[in-house]
């Protein structure tokens, strides 16, 4: 019996450990019943270390033009992170984002839309160059992450197709 | 002035741009691959632009991709620190017709100064030592012999379109001619595509010396002194200084003036190094880097200017500050660069920093954008860092670099600090005796 | 049934052990309640080291004075950590320690010898004086730490006293 | 020159002498208290010796525990850095007649200067300008009266024996002088056993400039021009700037004229600073440190020289190096101290640091002891490092000195680094137009 409970208790605290590892905890406490009350008490604790992000001061001046907000505020415009979704469409290089062939025209593509592996999903703008972006594969428009006008990096979150 | 830079380059070097800007109350774009989001030069701009995947071809070497974050950003000017797009002229054509400023010299200087050539034709009339050759290319092995004999042996064949040693044969008599000149072609060809060779007098033990020289684009043009770069490794420096030491004030200000009434006859604009080999007392040009050199804080040092903050000026079409009645060098400057490699067969060794610690203190001045934590990517450059230290005399000097660098943490990956180490307990270094080939015998009679 | 456990705990403790080490971690705290209501307390935490001691490179150039060894080397010399010792005397001060009353006469103790408090154990010379250094307590001398003519740091352990 | 060298102190100074110790090839011995051990100043060393308990008293003022280290190390000198035993005469006569050097000059020069009286008389008499005030010390109220009148009001009265403040008292006019007199004596009584006081003119808005003197004991001596650390709180310097913003080279030369000839006169042998309050272009004599001062950084970024070695060389008996005519100021410079403690109210905040990194780049230098994971003991001065910064001039240094603030990372505890911060944003402070209370009134106007 003791036995047993060794050997879950093992695995169960080498899982822990793992978890530390793979999001780079600094400290995890679990207090667990087990019986007629189960009862779990978790605390999660993450260390920034030596020289994080925030520390280096990066006097962010107020971008005067709307169309670079996105660069330095992404995170803040995009609801939750479209990074790790598999049907999102990034931007393959720096520009300027229109959703429309021309001014006053309707937009390539809407929410809720199917597209066609080829497709015109966007154009970025780049030295002056319209660089009409294909849709990579089939599939349902679910998101547009972008705005008409919004500067790209390479990289950024573009749309998400299902 | 300007209201916002871009810096279209990474490391070191883009910190150090930034840090020019920053003093001078400039707006800073960072750029930057995909595998440089935590970069310091990310960390330190106002603002940063992802530009492209970690290769340099599509991300640092990208015009579209950086004129558009110039675009976007609405960066008036671009500051190309040394390498990437530098020294490309076609960069700098397309910035102009865009109407964004190059922190730099025209397009038709780099052009002139980027075919080897052209850029000695050019020194030659421009009263310039150059090394004794042939003049434009050499065709065939009886031409090849006939300039042969007229400079005199031993000499070097070299590829036009050349650069980084290869292309380059030497034939120290008439019966090693056609042989050198034929496989010099071959790998000309096989290098650059192009099979147009030169010959030159080939020099056996010269040091490198060159010439920093600053010229504001409308006719006037100041040098600052010399920096032997001689200890070098494949083509690639490893510690340069300033002084030199064979240099005599004498000798400084004779060359030193041929280099600025150069510049400044040619209209060039910004900083520039005229590089040349120095034998017997005679300087011989190499070449022109129409850029800063990785090297220039030796000099910044020796001179007590910022010649970053003067690119800056000069390009904005502010008077240039530097007068060559006030430049006068001052104590000794020594630069060591130090790269992720590994000794001792300078082995790159990309990955993690877990402890980084500065030297600090009287004389020093550290160039670096590593920090506790960073995560250096295996893309590009090995160079991490430079000590560069200065000393009221060369002794001073290298006791500041030995102090210094014993100072140095950078742990979690191999670095080459322990090669000045090794470096600085040389008899030869103590006394500044030694040439462009002095580092690679040291390196070979050190693995026997 | 006690021998019994103490085989599983240690077990169980050299599996945590283990789990430490493969995950690169700094601590874990298990509390373990077996019976009726199973519990288990779990704290696991791993923290980011910044700048190891090992890494300040102290070039430490060879002492020509023999006196002085114990100075840069004591960890050396001495056989186990005296430091957490109970009855460890230490230096009062810095200076050069001397066995004896005088050269050539015995010394003022041995190992194995009885001392009562207030009895000199050594002498201590700093600036040409001669500190006689009594002892604290009474007791026999179970090791002595130092050689005649050691030069000792405040702090250095000279004797242990049980 | 000496073989080893002790350094009785902790903390920057004692890695600064450390430093200066390498590049001249002779090897240290550091002293620490057991709060110590890890420190960097332990680190840096050839040699270690653990001398005594966290309290001062106990170890780095423990002159027989000193004295001790020096004997079982075979240290032939002993430099005191700034603080603990600097400037403790008694202290330098021990080291006499154990055959120890003093790295500083003789315990005569330190007793006269050490006592405000005679340090006032000998500089009188030695032509430095002093501020008037009472021959000798003043007894009773009607004296006291009498030199007030003297010199005209308002004046200070201030205790023989005093130091940080203490015993200090300011009047006004005639009504405010008994009152001022009594109670500055009763303080004087309480904090220094000692209840002689003096009186003097009492400046109302002047500046801190202080001059850097250098002799070498044998009739020797020259200046270094000065730096102005009118920034202060609470007597404590803040930051310091040389040159001063308001002294013109025709009033720096006069004045460094006169202190040199003054220390010269005495024989003074080493570093030393003549300290004034300067208002209404008219310098008034305080005191004489007869030490390396905290700031002297900035009258090394700005003269090119290496005061510690210097002080090292003449204690060695070696010429000093240093000549008036090649002593030519070049730029600007400033010192930012940056300290443990939290603002607003300076509160000192020992702990540990969780991340350090040090500011880089062109005209730079930082003087530090922190290391990453570095714990800062709880029991001495809560001084963490000094960031010094050089550029052309004020408006360049101001700038470089802004852009090094932000560079700095120093977490795990608080900092005064957002102070600078804040203080560069003044116009007042842009413009170099403050005086001696200028920072304790914008400390008010912020708490308002």
């Amino acid at each position: 019996m003791a036995k047993k409970n060794h050997e879950s208790d093992v695995s169960f605290i080498r899982e822990l450990a793992v978890l530390l590892k793979e999001h780079d905890l600094t400290e995890l406490e679990v207090a667990r019943d087990y019986g007629e009350n189960d009862n779990l008490n978790v605390r999660v604790a993450r260390q920034k270390t030596s020289l994080p992000q925030q520390h280096i001061t990066i006097p962010q001046q107020p971008i005067d033009s709307s169309e670079v907000a996105i660069v330095a505020q992404k995170e803040n415009k995009i609801p939750t992170d479209p990074k790790n979704d598999p049907g999102t469409i990034t931007s393959p290089m720096v520009g300027t984002v229109y959703l429309a062939p021309e001014p006053g025209a309707s937009d390539f593509i809407k929410v809720g839309q199917s597209v066609k592996e080829g497709d015109t999903l966007l154009i970025v703008e780049a030295m002056k160059t319209m660089n009409q972006i294909p849709s990579p594969k089939s599939g349902k428009i679910s998101r547009i992450l972008i705005a008409d006008g919004n500067a790209v990096e390479f990289g950024t979150p573009l749309l998400i197709i299902e | 002035m300007f209201k916002k830079i871009l810096i279209a380059n990474r490391g070191e070097i883009a910190l150090r741009v930034i840090r020019a800007c920053k003093e001078m109350g400039i707006q800073t774009v960072a750029v930057h691959s995909t595998a440089d989001t935590d970069a310091m030069h990310v960390r330190m701009a106002n603002e940063s632009i992802c530009i492209g995947p970690p290769a340099s071809a599509r991300s640092y070497l990208s015009i579209p991709a950086i004129i558009s974050a110039c675009e976007i950003t609405g960066a008036e000017a671009v500051h190309p620190g040394y390498g990437f797009l530098s020294e490309n002229d076609n960069f700098v054509d397309i910035l102009d017709d865009h109407g964004i400023k190059f922190i730099g010299p025209t397009a038709d200087h780099i052009r002139i100064m980027g075919d080897k050539i052209t850029a000695k034709d050019t020194m030659s009339k421009l009263n310039v030592p150059c090394v004794p050759g042939s003049v434009g290319q050499v065709v065939d092995t009886s031409d090849a012999k006939k300039v042969s004999e007229a400079i005199g042996y031993p000499v070097i064949i070299k590829a036009t379109a050349g650069g980084g040693g290869r292309g380059m044969k030497v034939a120290n008599n008439q019966h090693e001619l056609s042989n050198a000149f034929s496989s010099a072609r071959s790998e000309a060809k096989a290098a650059f595509g192009n099979d147009e060779v030169y010959i030159e007098k080939y020099l056996t033990t010269p040091r490198h010396i060159e010439i920093q020289v600053f010229g504001d684009g409308k006719g006037n043009a100041v040098h600052l002194g010399e920096r032997d770069c001689s200890l070098q490794r494949r083509h690639q420096k490893i510690l340069e200084e300033s002084p030199g030491p064979t240099i005599t004030n004498q000798v400084r200000e004779k060359i030193g003036k041929i280099c600025s009434d150069a510049v400044a006859s040619i209209h060039y604009a910004g900083a520039g190094t005229i590089e040349f080999l120095y034998e017997n007392n005679e300087f011989y040009f190499i070449e022109m880097n129409t850029r800063l050199q990785v090297e220039h804080p030796v000099t910044e040092a020796v001179y007590g200017v910022d010649l970053v903050r003067e690119q800056i000026r000069v390009a904005a079409g502010l008077e240039m500050s530097l007068k060559q009645n006030e430049l006068k060098p001052s104590g000794h400057a020594i630069e060591a660069r130090i790269n992720a490699e590994t000794l001792p067969n300078f082995i790159p060794s990309p990955g993690t920093i877990t402890a980084f610690h500065s030297p600090g203190g009287l004389g020093v001045r550290m160039d670096s954008h590593l920090y506790n934590g960073y995560t250096i990517p295996p893309f590009y450059d090995s160079l991490i860092g430079k000590l560069i230290v200065h000393g009221r005399d060369r002794t001073e000097a290298i006791e500041r670099l030995r102090r210094s660098l014993d100072e140095i943490i950078i742990d979690g990956i191999e670095t080459t600090t322990e090669l000045f180490n090794l470096l600085l307990n040389e008899p030869d270094i103590k006394n500044g005796d030694y040439n462009i080939h002095w580092l690679e015998e040291w390196l070979v009679k050190r693995e026997e």
